[in-house]
């Protein structure tokens, strides 16, 4: 098993999906419920966007994440 | 049933419920709290087999009015829980003092004060159990520090209740209610079980709080066709409130009395190569097995240590440990808290021996080790 | 002379010790009347209170009566029910007991379903200690606690049974008493958890703080405040203000608690296993 | 054997020592007639962290339940190891899942690495037999319990449908110590 | 990259203990989002919560906070309110600290219509202590203290809080969290006893012990029983059975407890004597 | 105010009130019961006047927490019970001692065990008051035996809970609760009123339990700028649960030693008569005023006995009684309990001289003369 | 004051009123609610059924004595 | 006056008792600048029953708060006089109420017989003030507080629209005890 980052950006055009992948559990309800298919789990059980083109920004995964470790936001969000 | 049968891997917790099962117990009335929850569990599960009752409460105190309630009923009794527990049934506590109901209160304890440390063991609520209810009451507290022992300990807590109609304690820890022991349970024709004296006279001339010589009344249980009354408030034979001095005062004397009178029978302790020893450490529950460990490694070091282990803490064995008290130069008393069964000691002792607490509170079992290093340091004072 | 009255009471406790037309003693006998009728043997009666005046009521009668702590009859009541369901359980408590520091039994034993009569003695008031004001002294009426007149909103207990699932569901006055009589009666005779609450007075307590000295003003005004479901059903929001109604409100057939944990066993024991 | 043999089973919650530490005292304790006590101690929270399972294995009445000093350690997150590798015997033998626990001090020739996850994870398609072939490792290397009472020890303390998989996980775990063993 | 959520968390104290994929963290995100729109200074924020995994909750917001004893949290905030006014005060609870140990607290706070919010995160079960059957675990339902099925009836605590006096009353989920934010949000906003109830999942405790093993599992299950009013006034009494109804039940403006106090203050000044 | 203002007759619990405004006291949170009662009624009739809050709770258990959360918010608070409500006060009391947060308690105490005498005098929870609550704890409690040292000693329960972040215990009885006595109020001026250290760095620096040199953190109140979490679990100086056995016990001894290193300045005690005394009374409350009256009986008989009264009760003043023991040949401890304090002054005695117990518990204040036959009694032994 | 009997038995032909004049705390509530004002109050404020002949039996002061102080019945009834 | 003047004020609950005692001490206490408790004891239940008030009146400071030989005993029903009497003084002072207290024990030449109550209901047509008439009875045969200032002290303690009531209650007393007096 290898290591991924700790905080993985994924982006596109239109939308950035950030995962703080140490806070995530690998609970699988961002990737269930999303309602376009977006995410798929890695190895660990963690989400990847790997439509992310498909993603509609409805934020639906981050309200439901219970750990705070999915973000949605537009591509002009000001990083930190 | 066989041999192999009888002996089994028992959780402490479990061994409680098995031995509760085996007094007789029919009603288990409780709260969850860790680390005490798989009591109750337990009761659940197997009181409605025998067509004994579970019933969780909204809290303990509830919790343990329904068992003043069933065993009024004439069910054995059970509840258990943890400090944060304790607290809230403490004043119904009183009342079954009060009213001398039998029942069996259980106290895994864990760190504390408050909240404190849920998933840790302590010694931290010896005191409590024989203080926490207000006003002059006595109480007795047993102490048990193997699996084994919790089962037989619990069937002795049913018997003393039902014998001298009173609620016992049984004062466990988180170390051994969550730990795992062999234990070989008896057959039930191979223990003695006691169940509380009936009345032997007609309802007519039944009077539920005159004593008996033994200084114990008898009781009859709800719905056997004696009626009578019982109150909080301090009562006469009758058992309606009465506010003349000399009722009062015989009364609240002979609560205490009946359980001094039969001290002997109560309290129950372990000596372990006291003998010939100048030193002895006296300890009880998980403690007092790093206690016997730390007794045999100060003897390969040809130090002469012993140990008094208490199965009863409440009462306090005093004679027991005046005596020793006389016959060594030095007590330690290990337990995992600051310092609360030292203080009975050293009462006990009357200045007879120096007297030394070594007290733990982080958490975690003593160990036999620092045992014997305290035992080092301070023979070297 | 014997009356119905005196094959219930334990006779060495009379004069009772409540004061001068305390209402506990009108609740006392409407409750003795309902069990002659039901025609009960007293030997299978647990009459269990809490503390308080009203809870006194267990010394006066001869049935196995238990006077336990401030607000905890009905646990203990649960606990000997759940040990011998063929008892008859009442319960009695004050507004103070059931609704104050009682207040979670109430709406448990509710929840639960158990085969429990629970009957309140709402005074409106902490008669035993002095007139303090309760869950259930109307708003802006005084007490020892509330010289300035108490500004909380009240429980209104038949509602709160009624929400925490009780079976059974009434409220009397001792002006009343024939009526309080009847629906005590119903109560008993309802399997699952039944609540009667009897708007009482309390003269010395109550009364004094509030302008009503005397027992009789005090009944007057009991008369006053309430009204019959009929009669209220037909006032405006306005005109409900202040006022209590009372009647039959909850009158539903349930199992009860001790009858599903029949189920329990049964099935415990077909499940097999240790049978210990 | 030693008069008292302390075990000590180490990891993370949910990787199943306690119950591995259950299944071993009984295999001790019930099936092999020794005495033996199991306990545990939980983390901060009941939930996740750190997990730690003990075992000690008398032939004579057990005084102190705990573990003094380690003889037989398994590691299974490089964290535990690191904490509990500093109570070893001398001469005790410690158990690392080499997948995970990768920096492995070097304290005792009678160290034993295996990639006891991963192994799980492919041949069972499961982690949750991870426990099961440790045990399996640790009877086939120590001999602190005999495999007969190991076996029957397992198929009482998992459930009906699982028996077979952790049975076979249990042998596995035998094999795997022989290799270790002449590997050494 | 910093989310909302940042801004009001104690980064330290994460990841946080819960279980993976429980509720409790999706309540907690609804909570912050609410607060966040209100504008509110963290200062002026306290947040008091009992003992359980939802409880919890309190230990990873950055404002004051208050993580009590088992049931206590209503009356610890009622201290603070009746103490400082000014201050928000939020109470946490999970099912079992709210309808079990602290159901009288509940009614009480209701009653008087303190300007608290309470938020129950009702995931059916004493999570923490390992699974044991709460006052909420539908009827029927397993717990490690109710290995034969669960007999009990449950509260229904939307119903319960209208009848002891709440002036806020809804419910939501942690499947629907966007409302369940905005439901908290008006209830943070009113004056008086608000209280919104949050059905929320327990995989560990409560799923495992009824067949529901994985958090999606649960999120699935609570999507099903859950139902709007809309849907759920269309619904017969048959189709309502083990369903539960989310949205808005109770919202009425009423003087809070510390306002009507302010009439006593100003009262008893008034009557003057001995000030001190 | 001109003097004739200043002195009343003043019942006790009245005084009681008077004392806790003078304190600066602004809420009070209660459940009424007897033989407190009249504190709660005063409370509610003067805080308002003073922009103070008085809220009647649904219990106990209810009235304690808000005291707490009232004392978070930064007012000095109050609450007045008697024994069944201190068993229901104890749970949370606990959370108020590991948060270390200030207020005072009122125990005014009546005949028990559970509901017991309602009416009548005890001094039967003077060990519950010490123990009540589970787990390793220090508590302070202070015992008046006047009208007017109730009204100095709630200011003195005040000021040693705002100055050691400590919920404080008055424990009062009936006798003197209820007794009207000629107080003489002082001016505010006169009197010394201590408030909690509030911290002196900036909010990002604060670390709510990182103790001063004293031993006791300054404490920041909600809504002042600090945000910060408490919890009854273990904590760390931050205020967030620990599982660091470290940190455990260096918090849990800190609870301990930061009353234990100030027991010079809150231990009170009164000698009379005692520097030639061959017999020491120890008493507390009203049965203090009992043993003085003795005392002077006594010495009319040419019999050389003094009293050592406690104000203090909890810590016990051991070192003191050790003292005593050293000097006196014989003493007795009379208390309206079966033998409660009697247990501390036999354990600090260490067997240097006879100490016995006379207990009454019938409900009566024990008079001097039952007292002096005591005396009697024992030196014929 | 002169003492009254413990137990004072009125009776007409038709109905027969006892009052335990031991119990009887002269609260004035028997008196006062009688439908038919059957009964005064003596000196100690006890009830004296005066007007004995108006009384219709109604039973209203016997259910209302808190005291159990007060009986009505047939004149039929059997005695002890 | 004694060093210390123990009074006892008994009788039944609602005979205002408590209220007399504390009249009385507030009399010593406050307006005549002595030291004074008052105290009671509740009968078995708050209402009704018996009750008894005490006052302890010293030049110095008080120890024992309570009665240990009765100075001064009022009495107002018979069992009160039965039960307290015992404890009375050798040349100690009973007031009785003759209405009630019909059996009166022959032990002190200083016994006082009066119809306080009955008094009271024909001068006032209340019995309410039987406790201050039995309060003016007192102070005018013993002196244990000056007139005035247990005049102060009714003023004080009884509610404004009571005063004028109670005032001549007092001088009533007052005037009955000068009857008494020269009558014996
Ligand atoms: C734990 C506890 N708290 C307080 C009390 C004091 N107490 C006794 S009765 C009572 C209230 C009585 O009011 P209610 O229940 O309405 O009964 P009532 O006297 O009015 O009939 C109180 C507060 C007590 N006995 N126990
Ligand atoms: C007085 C007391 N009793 C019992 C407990 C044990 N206890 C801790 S949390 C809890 C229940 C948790 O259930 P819930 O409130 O539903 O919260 P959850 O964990 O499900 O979020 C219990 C019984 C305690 N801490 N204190
Ligand atoms: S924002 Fe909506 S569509 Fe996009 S990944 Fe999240 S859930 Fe899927
Ligand atoms: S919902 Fe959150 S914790 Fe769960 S898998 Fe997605 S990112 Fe991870
Ligand atoms: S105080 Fe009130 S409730 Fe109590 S006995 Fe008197 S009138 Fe009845
Ligand atoms: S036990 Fe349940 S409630 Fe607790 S953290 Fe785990 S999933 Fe959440
Ligand atoms: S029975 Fe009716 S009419 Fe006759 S006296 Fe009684 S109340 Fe009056
Ligand atoms: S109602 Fe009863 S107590 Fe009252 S006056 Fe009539 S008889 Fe007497
Ligand atoms: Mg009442
Ligand atoms: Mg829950």
């Amino acid at each position: 098993m290898k290591q991924k980052k700790l905080f993985e950006v994924y982006q596109n055009n239109s939308v950035k999906i950030s995962v703080r992948r140490e806070w995530c559990k690998s609970c699988g309800i961002c990737i269930e419920f999303c309602p376009k298919d977006v995410l798929v789990p890695d190895d660990q059980g963690k989400p990847i966007p790997e439509n992310i083109d498909a993603c509609i920004k409805c934020g639906l995964c981050e309200l439901r994440c219970p750990d705070f470790a999915i973000t949605v936001g537009g591509v002009e969000e000001k990083d930190e | 049933m066989n041999n192999q049968k009888n002996i089994k891997l028992l959780q402490g917790n479990e061994a409680c419920v098995e031995g509760a099962l085996l007094s007789g117990v029919k009603f288990f009335a409780g709260y969850p709290i860790t680390p005490s929850s798989e009591i109750a569990e337990g009761m659940a599960k197997k009181l409605p087999k025998i067509g004994g009752k579970f019933i969780q409460m909204e809290d303990e105190i509830a919790s343990m009015a329904a068992v003043i309630g069933a065993s009024m009923a004439g069910l054995k009794s059970l509840t258990a829980t943890s400090g944060p527990g304790m607290c809230l049934k403490q004043e119904n506590l009183g009342f079954a003092i009060i009213n001398e109901i039998p029942c069996v209160v259980v106290n895994a304890q864990r760190g504390g004060p408050s909240t404190g440390l849920p998933t840790k063991p302590s010694q931290g609520d010896m005191m409590q159990a024989r203080w926490g209810t207000h006003g002059d009451h006595p109480i007795i507290a047993l102490a048990p520090s193997t699996v084994n022992e919790i089962l037989t300990l619990t069937i002795k807590a049913f018997n003393f209740s039902e014998k001298y109609r009173t609620p016992v304690i049984l004062l466990l820890d988180e170390v051994i209610a969550h730990m795992r022991e062999k234990v070989e349970i008896p057959a039930p024709e191979d223990i003695e079980v006691i169940n509380r004296k009936k009345p032997t006279v007609p309802p007519e001339e039944y009077l539920p709080f005159k004593p008996d010589e033994d200084g114990v009344p008898p009781m009859a249980n709800f719905g056997e066709g004696y009626r009578y009354h019982i109150t909080g408030l301090v009562h006469n034979y009758k058992g309606l409130p009465t506010s003349d001095s000399q009722e009062i005062d015989a009364f609240i004397r002979r609560l205490h009395n009946k359980i001094e009178k039969s001290i002997k029978d109560i309290i129950i302790i372990e000596r372990y190569l006291l003998d010939d020893a100048k030193i002895a450490l006296i300890a009880y529950g998980s403690v007092a097995r790093a206690a016997e460990r730390t007794v045999k490694l100060a003897r390969e070091e040809g130090l002469k240590v012993g140990l008094l282990k208490l199965l009863t803490i409440w009462p306090f064995c005093s004679e027991e440990v005046n005596k020793l008290a006389q016959q060594v130069d030095l007590i330690i008393v290990p337990e995992m808290n600051l310092g609360q069964m030292v203080l009975e000691v050293e009462r006990a002792s009357r200045g007879k021996c120096r007297v030394v607490p070594y007290g733990r509170v982080d958490g975690e079992l003593i160990n036999p080790i620092e045992i014997l290093g305290k035992i080092r340091e301070e023979i070297k004072k | 002379m014997k009356t119905i009255i005196d094959n219930y009471i334990r006779k060495e406790m009379f004069p009772n010790i409540w004061c001068p037309g305390c209402g506990n003693g009108i609740v006392l006998g409407a409750i003795i009347r309902a069990i002659d009728e039901l025609k009960w043997d007293k030997n299978e009666i647990v009459a269990v209170s809490g503390i308080g005046c009203s809870s006194r009521i267990t010394g006066y009668v001869d049935f196995c009566t238990m006077n336990t702590t401030h607000g905890r009859a009905l646990p203990f009541a649960t606990g000997i029910k759940m040990a011998k369901p063929d008892l008859k359980v009442i319960v009695v408590m004050g507004d103070g007991d059931c609704s104050a520091i009682g207040g979670n039994h109430f709406i448990h034993a509710a929840r639960r379903n158990i085969d429990l009569t629970a009957i309140i003695i709402n005074n409106m008031i902490y008669g035993m200690t002095g007139g303090q004001y309760s869950p259930l002294t109307p708003t802006g009426k005084f007490g020892s606690t509330a010289p300035y007149g108490n500004i909380d909103q009240t429980f209104d207990l038949a509602e709160l049974a009624t929400a925490a699932g009780a079976s059974y569901v009434a409220r009397g006055t001792v002006y009343n008493a024939r009526q309080s009589s009847s629906l005590i009666k119903k109560a008993l005779d309802k399997k699952g958890f039944s609540v009667v609450e009897i708007i009482s007075d309390c003269p010395i307590s109550y009364g004094k703080m509030n302008k009503m000295k005397s027992p009789v003003d005090m009944l007057k005004w009991i008369k006053d405040i309430t009204v019959s479901k009929k009669v209220w059903e037909a006032l405006s929001e306005e005109e409900k203000e202040g006022k209590l109604v009372t009647g039959e409100f909850v009158n539903i057939d349930r199992m009860d608690y001790s009858e599903k944990y029949k189920g329990i066993i049964k099935k415990a024991q077909e499940m097999g296993g240790n049978k210990q | 054997m030693k008069e008292r043999l302390e075990i000590c089973l180490s990891g993370s919650g949910g990787q199943g020592l306690i119950l591995a530490g259950i299944i071993l005292a009984e295999a001790a304790g019930i099936y092999d007639g020794k005495e033996a006590v199991q306990s545990q101690s939980y983390g901060p929270e009941a939930r996740g962290g750190a997990s730690r399972s003990e075992v000690v294995i008398s032939n004579n009445t057990i005084d102190y339940p705990k573990v003094m000093k380690t003889d037989i350690l398994l590691a299974l997150t490089q964290t535990a190891c690191d904490k509990y590798v500093k109570n070893l015997n001398e001469d005790g033998i410690l158990l690392a899942d080499s997948t995970i626990v990768t920096e492995v001090p070097n304290i005792s020739n009678k160290t034993y690495l295996f990639p006891i996850t991963e192994t799980a994870q492919k041949k069972f398609g499961t982690k949750l037999v991870t426990n099961i072939i440790s045990l399996g490792i640790i009877v086939g290397l120590t001999k602190v319990v005999s495999q007969e009472a190991i076996q029957k020890a397992v198929c009482s303390r998992v459930p009906v449908k699982a028996k077979e998989v952790n049975e076979k996980a249990l042998l596995l775990g035998f094999n795997i110590a022989k290799d270790l063993r002449t590997k050494k």
